[in-house]
């Protein structure tokens, strides 16, 4: 099995680097990473998150559209795409690298959004296994296991390197010209670290979450519970959790006058936003209460209810450790979850 | 989408020469939703007017663009013109391409090219106009006017005379002014009193006035048509209604070294008195600074002597509130400060006067019995000198930049007077310029120099110095002989510059009127508008608004009354629809907007909602009254929600010129 | 302390003084409580909390809670207090139904401080003494509480309570000011293109999520003009970085004057963006141009902005300033 | 025309006709004439002016109006007014077609059908009536209900008039809310009419209007006996990007963009009531 | 037109002028023939307190290089008051705006009465000398409006 010493990441990088951009998540503070082009120099975090998901590599939070010059009174409409260049995102957790399958479910659905469609061919993951998972992480609930994330190639950390396994076609085009930088090792050390990643991650705090409270067909039993209304009392409809959601996917779409032309764009929004379902005439969810079921029945009940049973909501924790106010997925489904007998 | 018309003037070649306003025409005509643009020679004339006219209807126009002039020149115009063709007159807007494009820029292309832009701003604007239809409000059928010298009394004549009511304030005791204490009027020489009082007496006599003597503004809210106004009534200890003005008390008074402000403190009066003979009222006051029995409680002597009983010593300030539809200010001037100007040696001789003592010096009813006598010894003065500019036309740090305009005129009567009266007085004038436009001034000025053999100097005096004869040294230069003079004066008398009156700036934050940097009251317009404020239904009669002499000012004075009666004879009045108004579903009730308003226009209320889940939500909410608001827009950026916003200059309309402009 | 709060506000439910009290509520790890409004004796006694992670203001939910009937008992800290009064002067919270009761506050405790300390894991807080003992998924760790303390607590303005109704603990005092603008000092001391640098890379990461806006107790508009389509600046997230600096400009010129520096902006920010220094900024130029202020001192003091002097200084002065 | 792309088309709008004082109705085409792209009845299309905004508008001219394409639009916002102020010879863009139409050559193929409409609830039910009008061979007798404030808010009166109630098989049921001059026909509001005119229980009923004209029709047709399975609705709600991903046309796990606008009435039972 | 004559940089100017002084000293300046560069574009506000910091923000993001706002001298307001708030906010804007590494020459607050045409013409000269040195507008601007970005494909056949 290919074995990459921490102290050949350099090289393989820039290896890598030659053919694509990569992009590595870097600390941008102590216990704070976000992800950045890969350049010679680059220091790659071994933090266990960053702050923002890897989503924006596909979605990106804006994306141009679609652009229009009115000519003489005659609309002119302009495709704003240029090509795409092929590129890969380094150190991917389990949570994150399952969350492009969510992603895809709902890009990738007919009809087919071309723009993600368009990112997803070119981009390659490399995915990491975790060593140091926080009290947040929550992933083992939906069948994640962060030893063996998915993507292209995995990283298999054993604190001194990575065993390294192509898991796609892409993933051996990309890991076999880089094989020389490796060396070759036994597999046996990649499933011990594994093992050790598993005995940390069986020690967690929220294993045990009630998920089987929830799931497609739950909608008439969780719909008009009365803790929603508690739950949601605290919330102050910002877009955090959201925003630094792998999985959530709203968008909104809207135009801007550069003064030469009409540029439609994408951006994300937040089923959070008071505004979110405004329309000419009125609003479907008037209060914070709707909107913050909204959210969590969508990643607890709808989703799984449209795509074969799996949750959307991969566990990460990145909404427990940004949420201003502390209401999170958790404590939503610890809540929801209580045996009504307890109540 | 609306449909604009844009119709470009060429000014005759005042843009068309600078400004290619074919291509303007032509290029704005390709803007998405303009579907009318046209060029003319003369857009305000009445074909051009026409030719706008004719598209709004021909082609159904929701707003039109005019590339012409300032709006301050003829938007009323073009706004006229829409409205007698159906389009609403507030979705017109003007792009001012030539005091602002044609006028400024030399190269053609740089000028069309910035028209253009213009034009477009004009264009984004326009299409987020709204119609307005201004409000309507009230008149309250009475006239205020503030000061009761020539200026106020004249107005206040013409107004009364006109059948409205009218009411004079006076902070002193009397009303007359400075007009009053002036001797002699040029250039016909005749007597200030006898024309004078007679209006005095009209006033006290005429029905429809009341003369509030003694009294100051203490407050003005409101806005024009409806104003309501706050009286003070200082206390004179003498009651109003029993005083005969018989006169009795101001003799008996034993308080008799009080400096005389009616000549100018060249004399001394007692502590209750009567200003002058004339006075109108001629009501008796008593100075509470001098007065024994107000200030220790010892005498009472007045109130023995008086038959009437009208000595009140408890009498305190009281208030009075009234409403007027429109308010005069009529606050006339003062002799600017002399003392500051150590080189004339004013405070070191009492026989350095200013101008208006030497009218008090001279006048049969001042402290010599009109007799010209020295204040220092009462000895006949033979040589007198004038010194001309004193404080006007200077440097801002040296004193007032403009010029007081009616001192040539009053010293060459001065002059002329003494040199009449006394023969054998020498009488020297420095001047730099001598002015006089005026009908009937020139030649009186010459007959001062020919007739009367008066020594005009041009030249400035440099020092003025108190011997110990009693004489003074005046130092100065004769620019046109190129000499330097030492003239031993006997007296001499400084022009001084006039200033408006002390009081006058804190009565303009009152009336939300503006003031030049020099405290006079600005007019609205300097050659259109002159008797009026920018502020409405504020008015303005005599010096306040300038200097002038009485026939201006009586003019002014008449001008301005006959703009009151234009206003008090309507009924209703149109308000200025481009005024703030508050969205209530966004506002917070924070009052930020009510704390900036200079007018007082934003109420607050708690009102009740009903909210689209059917509940009702009670909300504190600010609400503009349109007739008070005079749209400033301070309101609209004190609101951080954007509640606020201001009709013809709404934030979107704002920003969709900046982004035109930008391009 | 925790106990004494909970003593108290039973006794204000049972008398029937207030219906319902605002307070925090137990998390899952002892550091993520959440603002909650309890309406039962044990609700309280199962899980309100009040220690060194309570730092969430709690002002901004009296607006919604003090238009409902009855009266609620808020508890708040100095920081909350001044954001209260502020929203008072700005008619927002009806005070006749708030019964407002002072409580101390000895600072409070950042999670970010801790993870950034390298202690990753936290499942449990306790205090011992001047330090926290905190149990992880990797083992027992401390730190000492003044290294956990939140920045903006370092920087402390006040101890003490500008309104209440009833005090509990010992009134504290006002705080020196020297230390709370050394930042804002070291910024203005800087290069124009250092500031800009440094305020590019903490802009560039804002991803517009709106918690800094939706947490702010002077951010109360019914509708925000970032939101109103009609205001021809809504903006859904920074398309550009422009509309970054724009976003928080003029948020920063919105409560400008009404700030009370309670720092929750920065608290919030899930990118750690000291946005507090913008307000601070505003906060040091009113206090050195316009005369001492502090927003949320007195409930009938008029915004700076909304209020003048004629002899205010120019706008020059900010060009003068520079070449000094 | 693909429906993959968020990318619009520009189109003409070739004639303008004013139906009601706030209802207008907009003949579109390609530069080069024709419709932009086919549809099945029931289906709406994005209709944008670049930097005003877009919108879900259903189309209201039937597959078999072969010529051209046509929108009836009701001015209740910003994008709306715009909308209503183009005049003929200006483009806007479009694009689509999207979500599931009625069911016209399935479940509706040879039934009696029954349309009940309000206001400019009639929109959407103009394309199936038009469509099954011109495939007259295909159904059984057709029953419209429709009613408005006021006869001048009726929509497509003349074409009621004129094309609807001389159609065979054709029945047509006129109401408004409050009797007015020169209006002879029934007086009443919708639901209370359906009720009255008490239509045979095997028809399959299209019904669209206000949410609360719907709630209550429904509700009466409930009560005469009708099963949810034989009632059809279009909904339009919030909808953005047309393909089921912006996330906010939900009801419940359905996007209305999407798996809808047209729903069969048990199926919207499944769902919360978030409409 | 001003211009830069090294780099050829031509800025773009907007000049916001309450309607009672500075635009009235504007339109002076048109009538005494007083030249400034055509760079300059006015908007007329009936008073500086109605111009929001939004706006001037606003003009920056829609590719100004310089803002200038002008208004009564203090005291002089026709609406008395309203120029007194308009200095303080825009004191702290500007400020703020410095405090942020903008530039700080390129927001200017000019006192101009309806006399001062000359003052005006002048005003405008040197602060459109003082922007074309300054350079274009790099730290304040919205890069989609930057007259130079590059063009999409036309996806209809055209």
């Amino acid at each position: 099995m290919l074995y990459l010493k921490a102290e050949k990441l350099d090289a393989f990088l820039a290896r890598a680097a030659e053919t694509r951009k990569l992009y590595v998540p870097v600390d941008s503070e102590p216990g704070r990473s976000s992800y950045r082009e890969w350049t010679p120099g680059t220091a790659v975090s071994r933090g266990l998150h960053t702050t923002r998901s890897a989503k924006d590599f596909f979605f990106p939070q804006t994306e141009n559209l679609a652009g229009f010059r009115v000519e003489d009174k005659k609309i002119r409409v302009i495709d704003p795409r240029a090509e795409t260049e092929d590129f890969a995102v380094f150190g991917v957790r389990a949570c994150d690298a399952r969350s492009f399958g969510i992603l895809d479910k709902v890009f990738l659905a007919d009809p087919v959004d071309t723009y993600y469609e368009n990112r997803r061919r070119h981009g390659l993951i490399l995915s990491m296994s975790c060593r140091r998972p926080a009290e947040t992480c929550f992933c083992k609930n939906f069948g994640i296991d962060a030893a063996e994330p998915e993507g292209d190639v995995r990283f298999t950390d054993d604190g001194d390197g990575w065993y390294l396994e192509a898991l796609t076609e892409a993933g051996k085009a990309f890991l076999d010209p880089l094989a020389d930088l490796c060396e070759d090792r036994d597999p046996a050390g990649a499933e011990a670290a594994k093992e050790k990643t598993r005995e940390i991650v069986d020690r967690l705090p929220l294993n045990d979450l009630p998920v089987g409270k929830f799931g497609g067909g739950k909608t008439k039993e969780l719909f008009d519970r009365p803790e929603w209304a508690e739950l949601s009392e605290a919330c102050i409809g910002c877009g955090t959790c959201t925003f630094v959601c792998p999985t959530c996917q709203c968008y909104d779409i809207r135009d801007f006058d550069t003064g030469r032309e009409i540029r439609r764009f994408r951006c994300w929004d937040s089923c959070m936003y008071s505004d979110f379902t405004k329309m000419a005439g009125g609003n479907p969810r008037l209060t914070q209460k709707e909107r913050f079921r909204q959210r969590f029945m969508h990643k607890l009940v709808y989703f799984p209810e449209n795509n074969g049973g799996e949750f959307g909501c991969v566990g990460c924790g990145r909404c427990l450790a940004s949420c201003p106010i502390h209401m999170h997925i958790v404590k939503v489904m610890k809540r929801l979850g209580e045996d009504e007998n307890e109540q | 989408m609306r449909k604009i018309g844009v119709f470009v003037c060429h000014c005759g070649t005042n843009i068309a020469a600078t400004v290619d306003v074919k291509a303007v025409a032509e290029t704005l005509g390709r803007e998405p939703s303009v579907v009318v643009s046209e060029d003319y020679p003369y857009m305000c004339s009445e074909s051009g007017q026409n030719l706008i006219k004719d598209s709004i209807r021909d082609y159904g126009l929701d707003g039109i663009v005019i590339c012409s002039c300032s709006p301050r020149m003829h938007e009323n115009t073009f706004r006229k013109a829409a409205a007698s063709a159906g389009l609403n007159p507030y979705m017109v807007e003007i792009a001012n391409i030539r005091e602002q494009c044609s006028w400024i820029h030399k190269d053609k292309a740089e000028a069309t090219e910035k028209a253009i832009l213009l034009g477009k701003a004009a264009i984004a604007k326009v299409l987020l106009n709204t119609p307005l239809i201004a409000g309507e409000s009230g008149v309250v059928k009475r006239a205020l006017v503030i000061g009761g010298g020539i200026a106020g009394i004249q107005t206040a004549l013409d107004i009364a005379e006109a059948g409205f009511p009218v009411d004079i304030v006076e902070q002193k005791p009397t009303i007359g002014g400075k007009m009053a204490q002036l001797d002699k009027t040029f250039p016909t020489l005749d007597c200030s009193a006898c024309i004078l009082t007679p209006k005095m007496v009209d006033c006290a006599q005429n029905e429809n006035i009341k003369i509030y003597s003694y009294s100051e503004i203490e407050s003005v809210s409101g806005f024009v048509g409806n104003f309501t106004v706050k009286i003070r009534r200082k206390a004179r200890y003498v009651d109003e209604t029993k005083c005969t003005g018989c006169g009795l008390c101001t003799e008996k008074c034993p308080v008799k070294k009080v400096p005389n402000e009616f000549n100018l403190g060249l004399d001394n009066r007692r502590a209750v008195y009567i200003p002058f003979a004339q006075a109108v009222p001629k009501i008796a006051a008593i100075d509470a600074d001098y007065c024994n029995m107000l200030k220790n409680g010892k005498c009472g002597l007045c109130s023995k002597v008086c038959t009437v009983g009208a000595i009140d010593y408890k009498q305190e300030d009281t208030f009075v509130e009234e409403r007027y539809g429109a308010i005069v200010a009529a606050t006339g001037y003062e002799i600017a400060d002399v003392s500051r100007y150590g080189e004339y040696a004013y405070n070191q001789s009492k026989d350095v006067v200013t101008s208006l003592e030497l009218e008090r010096l001279m006048n049969a009813a001042g402290p010599t019995g009109g007799t010209l006598l020295r204040p220092s010894d009462g000895k006949h003065p033979h040589t007198i000198v004038f010194v001309q500019c004193v404080g006007s036309r200077c440097t801002p740090d040296k004193g007032k930049p403009y010029c007081s305009k009616i001192c040539c005129m009053y010293t060459a009567k001065h002059a002329m007077l003494i040199r009449e009266k006394y023969p054998d007085t020498e009488v020297y004038v420095f001047y730099i310029d001598v002015r006089t436009p005026g009908k009937n001034f020139d030649e009186f000025w010459r007959r001062a120099v020919e007739e009367f053999g008066v020594h005009y100097i041009k030249g400035a005096v440099g020092k003025i110095s108190p011997r110990p004869d009693g004489t003074l040294d005046v130092q100065g230069s004769d620019l046109l002989m190129d000499e330097q003079l030492h003239i031993s004066a006997d007296l001499v008398v400084l022009a001084a510059a006039i200033e408006p009156s002390k009081t006058a700036r804190s009565l303009a934050t009152m009336l939300t009127a503006s003031m030049d940097t020099n405290d006079f009251f600005t007019e609205a317009h300097p050659k259109l508008r002159p008797v009026e404020s920018p502020t409405a239904g504020i008015f303005l009669s005599g010096v306040c608004q300038g200097p002038k002499d009485i026939p201006e000012t009586v003019a002014q004075a008449s001008a301005c009354a006959a703009k009151v009666i234009g206003l008090l004879s309507k009924d209703k009045l149109k308000g200025n629809p481009c005024v703030a108004h508050s969205d209530e579903m966004m506002c917070n009730g924070c009052s930020n907007c009510a704390n900036v308003c200079p007018y007082g226009a934003i109420t607050y209320s708690d009102k009740e909602f009903r909210m689209p889940d059917r509940t009702t939500k009670t909300r504190r909410v600010a609400w503009v009254n349109p007739a008070v608001c005079q749209g400033c827009g301070a309101c609209t950026v004190a609101c951080p929600s954007g509640a606020m916003d201001l009709l013809g200059f709404s934030n979107s309309q704002i920003m969709a010129e900046v982004d035109a402009l930008c391009r | 302390m925790r106990n004494k709060l909970v003593e108290r506000a039973k006794e204000l439910l049972a008398d029937g003084t207030v219906t319902r009290v605002i307070g925090w509520k137990r998390g899952e790890f002892s550091y993520d409580v959440t603002p909650a409004v309890f309406e039962t004796a044990e609700e309280l006694e199962k899980d309100f909390v009040y220690d060194g992670f309570c730092g969430a203001n709690v002002s901004k939910y009296l607006i919604r809670e003090s238009a409902k009937e009855g009266k609620i008992l808020a508890f708040l800290k100095p920081c909350d207090a001044f954001s209260f009064n502020q929203l008072l002067a700005e008619h927002r919270i009806r005070r006749e139904n708030v019964y407002a009761v002072g409580i101390p506050c000895e600072g409070m405790a950042d999670i970010g401080k801790i993870r950034s300390a390298g202690i990753d894991g936290v499942t449990g807080i306790r205090e011992e003494g001047e330090e926290f003992v905190l149990s992880t998924l990797y083992g027992e760790e401390r730190i000492a509480k003044k290294d956990a303390l939140a920045e903006r607590c370092l920087v402390c303005k006040s101890k003490r309570h500008p309104v209440y109704d009833e005090l509990i603990g010992e009134e504290g005092e006002d705080l020196p000011d020297d230390a709370r603008f050394e930042a804002v000092d070291k910024l203005e001391k800087m290069t124009a293109e250092e500031r800009f640098q440094f305020w590019r890379g903490e802009l560039s990461r804002c991803i517009r999520c709106n918690a800094c806006r939706n947490v702010c107790p002077a951010c109360t508009c019914e509708n925000c003009v970032f939101d109103n389509p009609d205001s021809g600046l809504s903006q859904k997230a920074a398309a550009d970085p422009f509309e970054e600096s724009m976003y928080h400009i003029i948020r920063a010129f919105h409560v400008a004057g009404r700030c009370t520096d309670c720092g929750e902006c920065s608290r919030v920010c899930p990118e750690n963006i000291p946005l507090h220094l913008l307000n601070r900024k505003f906060i040091k130029d009113i206090d050195e141009l316009y005369g001492a202020y502090r927003a949320g001192e007195n409930a009938e003091n008029k915004n700076p902005l909304v209020s003048f002097r004629e002899e205010d200084a120019e706008p020059s002065v900010v060009h003068e300033r520079g070449r000094a | 025309m693909n429906s993959e792309t968020l990318i619009p088309h520009a189109v003409v709008v070739d004639e303008v006709r004013a139906d009601t004082p706030d209802v207008k109705t907009f003949r579109i085409l390609t530069r080069e004439g024709g419709k932009p792209f086919d549809h099945i009845p029931g289906q709406c299309a994005m209709i944008s002016v670049p930097g005003v905004g877009e919108g879900m508008f259903s189309i209201t001219s039937s597959p078999t109006d072969e010529a051209y394409m046509e929108f009836s639009i009701k001015k209740c916002g910003h994008l709306t007014n715009w909308l209503h102020a183009l005049e003929p010879g200006m483009e806007v863009t479009v694009r689509g077609p999207y979500g599931r139409p009625f069911p016209v050559e399935d479940e509706l193929r040879g039934k009696d059908l029954l349309f009940i409409a309000g206001g400019i609830g009639l929109a959407p039910l103009r394309s199936v009536i038009r469509y099954v009008r011109d495939r007259r061979e295909n159904y059984g007798d057709v029953q419209i209900v429709y009613g408005a404030r006021s006869k001048e808010d009726l929509v497509d009166y003349e074409e009621i008039l004129t094309e609807w109630m001389s159609a065979p098989g054709f029945t047509v049921n006129l109401t408004i809310d409050r009797a007015e001059e020169g209006w002879d026909g029934h007086v009443g509001f919708v639901p209370n009419y359906v009720t009255e005119l008490n239509p045979d229980l095997a028809k399959t009923v299209l019904v669209c209007g206000p949410p609360i004209m719907i709630k209550f029709t429904v509700k009466g047709l409930s009560d005469l006996g009708f099963k949810p399975e034989q009632i059809y609705t279009t909904m339009e709600l919030r909808m953005k990007c047309g393909v089921g991903k912006c996330g906010r046309c939900n009801i419940g796990s359905k996007y209305v963009c999407k798996d809808g606008p047209v729903f069969r009435f048990d199926e919207l039972g499944e769902l919360p009531d978030e409409y | 037109m001003q211009v830069n004559e090294q780099t050829g940089f031509v800025p773009t100017i907007v000049a916001f002028c309450c309607n009672w002084c500075s635009y009235a000293g504007a339109d002076l300046s048109g009538t005494n023939r007083l030249q400034y560069p055509a760079n300059v574009k006015i908007i007329r506000v009936p008073c500086s307190c109605r111009v929001n910091p939004m706006f001037i923000l606003r003009a920056f993001g829609r590719g100004a290089d310089g803002v200038i706002l002008c208004g009564c001298h203090p005291g002089d307001c026709h609406y008395t008051t309203g120029n007194y708030y308009t200095r303080r906010r825009m004191t702290l804007l500007c400020s703020m705006l410095d405090y942020l590494g903008i530039e700080r020459k390129r927001t200017r607050v000019e006192w101009v009465s309806a006399a001062e045409g000359a003052k005006f013409a002048k005003t405008m000269r040197s602060f459109a000398e003082e922007i074309a040195a300054l350079g274009p507008n790099r730290r304040l601007e919205d890069l989609r409006v930057r007259k130079s970005e590059p063009e999409g494909r036309v996806p209809d056949a055209e």
